[in-house]
């Protein structure tokens, strides 16, 4: 029997060969998929929903100033500890730090933040707000929490560079810099 | 001019061969005895060139090169733990000794006896078309191809029931 | 954090494993270190094999190579903090390991999920199960030595990457689920895409069927090759496709229902030849059921919150105590048990992660294959190394 | 190689060492031409366009990757024997120009005139098996060595079939020389061999993809296994070498058997040497795509595959051309 | 000198150096090599006196590649031997398989 | 992180390569830019990426970067692509120095980078940044970062090696 069936076998094994020939023979004559990218680019629409670094957003009068009301939510909230806010209470009270961080004496260390909680959060002057965004995990807890709607994922994806440091941004100063080379290329801000 | 490079050629290709077939009976290594003995092998393929037999010298890479060789480096990939160790290790004098002297004696009766007997008569090289060698194959040579099959053929079936071992089921 | 002075590999010089693998090694035997930089350990696994010629005798997987700290960093941080680690505990099917973190949660602290929200859960997680088989498919042919379907694979994949970039952000390591609902609502364009997506996969799974799945190399590459049946299975804890593909038809969307998988009409593919091949069919098949799963969704869509307005934001306090919550992973299932003592941050976490059993199969039956076959079992468990070291 | 010409004079040496020139420069054009073609092949199988910016469309990829090789550091891994390592280069790439000299481009365009041409290749095609042995042995990688075991199991099984499928060929022309066998064909595809002797083909086609090493058969190699197999400590142009020798026999192959089956330079209408290339360059597209879409073969499947089906059929093909040749003749 | 006794010369130090080789080598593989050669020598030999004596060419051609069948068929044979010796005497040397073992 | 680690290779032992032209410098470097061959050595999420990046839809290889080779000795490029652990970092170490001169790495992801969210006090397990045990040439950030930005990086590697930028700049590049 082995005798019969073995020929009929070899010859769909063969068969299975060309069609699979087929399939890239045909697949060969199709049009390309792809998108040439320093020449092209995807469509700007489609990165509106994928997160870059986070960026701030200007108020509507001041686009260089930030709405940001300095609680340092978004820094307590980080899971990559990767904010750095620094605000000024507007009563008098020394420059706090709201850079979270944790005791690391202990064997399972606990995180201790000193950030006061959000609802007692009072404007405040924000002195500075850095980035480092190479530990950051693009989680988006700082956008989605964030009172004061003060923060947005960025369109800066295509990023590259020669060293670490590039890549700790004062977001301050480029939103300065957005506002003065004629509004920003960001994307939408999470409510 | 065209004894000359007969002549160089010869001397070239027969350095060759002797070169190569001291490396191999002296390298440590045995895969490097084994390029000496494809070096010798080729020399003595060109030494056929030489002498207007191509047929045989192109079958002497075929199968020496092709196969042969091949197989005797299966053979040294399989005993491969133990080969290089002991082929690394120091000689023994003596025996080397006795193998050289050996190896001179006979080969040196029978250089003495060609040369002394050797034919006087020197014919002179043409080739032969294949198609003349098969036709003596098989006209007055065929008991000799016939043996060599039953040869080869017994030496296969002989190597697989050597080397045949059923592979234990996990 | 800095290095310590020393080395760091420090004890373990002179390679420990290979050490005490090595014993007992017969010396016409070869010990062989597959990684932790080799193409078909999809990663930094690293498996220590003992071959006989090409056969192995024996296979042992080393682990650790990407240890990340997992559940360390959960005993660390906030229970929301701890979504981003998700995404990259198992990448393929990071919305499956989401909505693990996410219900665990809401089950300890009992929060309620809106029905639009339930359904944006499956439609994403579903749709994403079908990027990680597409993945799989893409990177066992690789295995096997087919250079191209992983690119057609790829075609796929980028359509569904666009999809889910619409409502989680990114393309790849999602942490878009949030306690009580889902980050982001979808929109008619998600819908549209979606259905477009839909209407295009039936043409082409005809094609990677016509393409691989008949073709005779592959059938001689797979059928036979690396039988697990039932009972061994079961002893290593085998789930998902690698279990399915044994013949058991557990799924635990089915046998411990979440979400609101009840209410959707699908097939849990079996198949019982237990090889290399049914392991293949499942995941294949599966392909179908997800986007069958996706497009009643997508059609049920109900109207909502996609978050419950009350859902806890930023840290929080859930109450004390202990939970086990599972969900059907692309590899198998995946556990999430949480304690609590009613503070910020978890007691205890542990992650129970599908493809670490999975992998513990490949030393039994490794044993006596040849190394192309000991390629086809490993790609066939679909491993992520991330999520067997966590 | 002719009797009366036994011996060769100076400016036939000369001669003979600006054929032996162009022959070389020939094939590294191959090497890169056929470099290119398989990487924009796979990219279009692909729906990716595949080189494309360095030169217009890619064209000077292949410079460029060459230009790369060449500049890298040659790396002789620790515990290596560096004469076997170094040597297995030398010895993939140097018989192939000897096989080149054989093959009858055109009517009057071919290397050397000899009526053992098929012979001249088919010998020094077993070069190349030693070369990957020495290269797996020379390298002191396990990997590499089960490479070479793996390249040595598949040669020595496959020129079997192989050679019984030429012969066949062979036998029904009555002539080993390459020239006389493609000239024996007709201009149509009809009347080539290949409608005489489909059998016959077929097993030469899967034999010649076996013996190259390529896809689904690239056992020796394959990475997803072997990480590179035999190739995998060679660096730079020690990779390179290999590389050319790969595309040179993939070129080989398809010119024997342009010439054995596919009618040589014969075609419809104006025969001439363009016909030969094209249809040498149609088989090694044929052999390219067929990388770009099967899964590898199992080493023990690869081994059934030759012992079960194709060497009975090539002997069966034998003797039924024989037995033809008997009764026509 | 004549060409035939040159080739004859080169024959006899291929045979000597085999035998040398034979002799002196401790492993099989060793021995085979060197076997190899001897029979190189051989072939060489009898091709030589075939195509540079006034006899039939077709004889001495016929000779050499009885020779290369029998050299092909010999190493298959001792490729064989050489892997049982090697799994059962644990060493391919030719001094572990020289003493009989019940 | 200052100070080298004892891992990293030290200059000494990486040997100058064998073929040294003076003149015809720049068309090798050119050569080298338009032709680097990247090791296939994913660790983590970034692999996929990286993987992408080769796909129809990105497909490097238009640049010539395609030819992934899974050996070192034959790779110019070694993207780190993920997380570097304690335990894989001297592997790491080895398949660097595996590679022949000249060779480049490119630090994949923010868990190549600097640990990435993976970097925290009390952690021990991870490398905190590639470029503690090799030298990196380029740094692509993201979490992954998306495939142009990778080819970015590329381009950023090809321009330090042949001195200038062949291809235009997207309008969405910044600095």
């Amino acid at each position: 029997m082995a005798i019969l069936t073995a020929p009929v076998q070899a010859l769909a094994a063969v068969w299975s060969m060309v069609v699979g020939l087929r399939v890239t023979i045909t697949n060969f004559f199709k049009p390309q998929e792809t998108i040439h990218y320093p020449r092209q680019e995807v469509p700007p629409s489609h990165l509106d929903s994928f997160r870059g670094h986070i960026e701030l957003v200007g108020t509507d009068e001041d686009p260089a100033k930030a709405r940001c009301i300095g609680c340092g939510l978004c820094a307590e909230l980080c899971p990559s500890f990767c904010l750095k806010v620094v605000a000024e209470d507007l009563p008098a009270d020394p420059t706090v730090s709201y850079e979270s961080h944790n005791g690391a004496d202990q064997l399972m260390p606990r995180p201790k933040f000193k950030a006061p909680p959000p609802s007692q959060a009072q404007p405040r002057k924000l002195l500075s707000y850095h980035l480092v965004y190479h530990t950051c995990s693009l989680c988006g807890l700082c956008v989605q929490n964030c009172p004061a709607g003060s923060l947005r994922f960025s369109h800066d994806v295509y990023l590259a560079g020669a060293s670490r440091g590039r890549f700790e941004f004062d977001l301050m100063e480029r939103l300065r810099g957005q506002a003065a080379h004629g509004g920003p290329k960001g994307g939408k801000a999470h409510a | 001019m065209r004894e000359l490079v007969v002549q160089v050629s010869f001397a070239l290709y027969a350095a060759l061969t002797l070169g190569g077939a001291v490396w191999a009976v002296t390298a440590k290594s045995l895969v490097r005895a084994l390029l000496g003995l494809t070096l010798s092998l080729m020399g003595v393929a060109a030494l056929y060139v030489l002498i207007a037999a191509p047929l045989v010298a192109l079958m002497q890479i075929l199968i020496y090169v092709g196969a042969v060789v091949v197989l005797i480096f299966f053979a040294i990939m399989l005993t491969r733990a133990q080969a290089e160790q002991e082929e690394a290790g120091a000689r023994d004098a003596g025996r080397t000794l006795r193998a050289g002297a050996a190896g001179l004696v006979v080969a040196g009766l029978l250089a003495a006896a060609c040369l002394r007997h050797g034919p006087k008569i020197a014919g002179t090289a043409v080739e032969v078309p294949p198609s003349d060698i098969g036709a003596a194959f098989l006209g007055p040579y065929v008991l000799g191809f016939e043996v060599i099959s039953v040869v080869l053929f017994a030496a296969m079936a002989g190597a697989v029931v050597l080397a045949f071992e059923r592979r234990k089921p996990r | 954090m800095s290095w310590p002075a020393a080395d760091p590999c420090q004890g373990l010089e002179g390679d420990l494993y290979a050490r005490v693998f090595a014993e007992g090694a017969r010396d016409d035997t070869l010990i062989l270190n597959m990684g932790p930089q080799h193409p078909s350990t999809h990663g930094v696994l690293r498996v220590l094999l003992e071959m006989d010629g090409e056969y192995v005798m024996r296979a042992e997987p080393v682990l650790g190579y990407i240890h990340r700290m997992h559940e360390h960093m959960a005993q660390n941080r906030a229970y929301v903090q701890f979504f981003p680690n998700m995404g990259r505990v198992d990448y393929l099917h990071a919305l499956a390991w989401n909505w693990a973190w996410a219900g665990a949660v809401e089950k300890l602290a009992g929060l309620e999920v809106p029905r639009r929200a339930e359904y944006i859960r499956v439609i994403c997680t579903e749709l994403n199960r079908v990027n990680s088989h597409l993945l799989w498919w893409g990177a066992y042919l690789l295995d096997l030595g087919a250079v191209t379907p992983i690119m057609y694979a790829f075609e796929d994949r980028e359509l569904v990457m666009d999809m889910l970039q619409l409502i989680t952000g990114s393309r790849l390591t999602y942490s878009s689920f949030r306690f009580g609902g889902v980050l982001t609502d979808i929109d008619t364009e998600f819908v549209s895409r979606c259905r477009a997506f839909l209407k295009r996969m039936p043409e082409r799974l005809e094609m990677y069927r016509e393409l691989v799945t008949g073709n005779a190399i592959l059938r001689g590459r797979l059928e036979g090759v690396g039988v697990i049946d039932q009972m061994t299975a079961r002893r290593y804890g085998a789930t998902g496709p690698v279990l399915r593909g044994s013949g058991v038809g557990y799924d635990v969307r089915r046998a411990e229902p979440y979400g609101l998988y009840h209410e959707f009409d699908y097939a849990v593919p079996v198949h019982h030849d237990c090889d290399c091949m049914a392991r293949y069919m499942v995941r294949m098949d599966e392909l179908e059921a997800s986007l069958s799963i996706v497009a009643q969704a997508i059609d049920g869509l109900p109207e909502g919150h996609c978050i419950h307005p009350d859902a806890p934001r930023g840290k929080w306090r859930p109450p004390a105590g202990e939970v086990y919550f599972a969900v059907e992973g692309a590899r198998g299932k995946i556990g999430v048990y949480l304690a609590s003592d009613g503070t910020e941050i978890p007691y205890r976490v542990k992650l129970r992660s599908p493809s670490f059993s999975n992998l513990s199969l490949f030393a039994e039956i490794g044993q006596g294959t040849l190394l192309s076959d000991a390629v086809a079992i490993l790609g066939s468990l679909d491993l992520v190394i991330p999520e067997i070291d966590r | 190689m002719n009797g009366s010409s036994l011996a060769a004079v100076a400016p036939e040496l000369l001669r003979l060492g600006v054929g032996l020139l162009a022959l070389v420069g020939f094939i590294a054009a191959n090497g890169m031409l056929l470099l290119y073609v398989e990487r924009k092949v796979a990219g279009h199988v692909q729906r990716r366009p595949g080189p494309f910016e360095v030169g217009p469309h890619g064209l000077l990829q292949a410079f460029a990757d060459a230009g790369k090789l060449v500049g890298k550091q040659l790396a002789t891994p620790a515990g290596a024997d560096g004469l076997l390592f170094w040597a297995a280069p030398l010895m993939a790439f140097m018989p192939v120009p000897l096989m080149f000299i054989a093959i009858p481009f055109g009517e009057n365009l071919f290397g050397l005139q000899t009526n053992l041409g098929l012979v001249l290749i088919l010998s020094f095609a077993g070069f190349n098996v030693l070369a990957l042995c020495l290269a797996g042995w020379g390298s002191n990688n396990k990997w590499s060595l089960l490479g070479a075991a793996r390249a040595v199991s598949q040669a020595v099984a496959y020129e079997i079939p192989l050679l019984l499928s030429v012969l066949a060929v062979a036998l029904m022309c009555g002539s080993l020389d390459l020239r006389q066998l493609a000239g024996s064909q007709g201009g149509w595809p009809w009347q080539w061999n290949v409608a005489v002797q489909p059998l016959a083909f077929f097993i030469y086609f899967v034999c010649a993809v076996a013996e190259t090493n390529r896809a689904p058969f690239d056992l020796a190699e394959a990475e997803s296994e072997l990480t590179a197999g035999v190739h995998t400590e060679y660096s730079g142009m020690g990779n390179g070498i290999f590389f050319l020798a790969e595309y040179a026999n993939m070129i080989v192959v398809g010119c024997v058997a342009t010439a054995l089956f596919l009618g040589g330079s014969q075609g419809p209408f104006a025969p001439g040497p363009w016909w030969f290339l094209a249809k040498m360059y149609l088989l090694v597209t044929l052999v390219i795509f067929m990388r770009w879409t099967y899964p590898r073969v199992r080493f023990d499947q690869l081994l059934n595959l030759n012992w079960r089906w194709l060497m009975p059929l090539a002997l069966v093909n034998l003797l039924a051309t024989a037995l033809a040749v008997k009764l026509a003749g | 000198m004549s060409p035939l006794l040159l080739y004859q010369l080169v024959a006899f130090g291929l045979l000597a150096v085999g035998l040398f080789g034979l002799l002196s080598r401790s492993s099989l593989v060793g021995m085979l090599i060197s076997v190899e050669l001897m029979l190189n020598g051989a072939g060489l030999s009898i091709v030589a006196a075939g195509q540079l004596t006034p006899m039939p060419h077709e004889l001495g051609q016929a000779a050499a590649l009885f020779v290369m069948g029998l050299a092909a068929a010999e190493s298959t044979l001792v490729l064989a031997i050489v892997y049982v010796v090697r799994k059962r005497f644990g060493s391919a040397a030719s001094d572990a398989v020289s003493e009989l073992r019940g | 992180m200052a100070q080298a680690h004892p891992l990293t290779p030290r200059t000494d032992q990486v040997l100058p390569p064998r073929l040294d032209f003076a003149l015809p410098q720049q068309v090798f470097d050119l050569c080298r830019a338009m032709s680097l061959w990247p090791m296939t050595f994913g660790l983590a999420c970034c692999a996929i990426e990286m993987m992408a990046v080769t796909m129809p839809r990105f497909d490097l290889s238009r640049f010539g970067a395609e030819v992934f080779r899974p050996s070192p000795r034959q790779s110019d490029l070694m993207i780190v692509a993920g997380t570097v652990t304690r335990k894989m970092a001297p592997a790491l170490v080895t398949l660097y120095e595996q590679m022949p001169a000249p060779k480049f790495v490119l630090a994949m992801g923010n868990c190549a980078i600097s640990g990435g969210p993976f970097k925290y006090e009390g952690q021990y397990g991870v490398v905190e940044g590639v470029d503690s045990l090799v030298p990196v040439d380029v740094y692509v950030p993201g979490c992954p970062p998306r495939p142009e930005a990778l080819m970015e990086g590329l381009f950023q590697l090809q321009a330090k090696l042949a001195g200038k930028r062949f291809w235009p700049v997207p309008e969405l590049v910044e600095g």
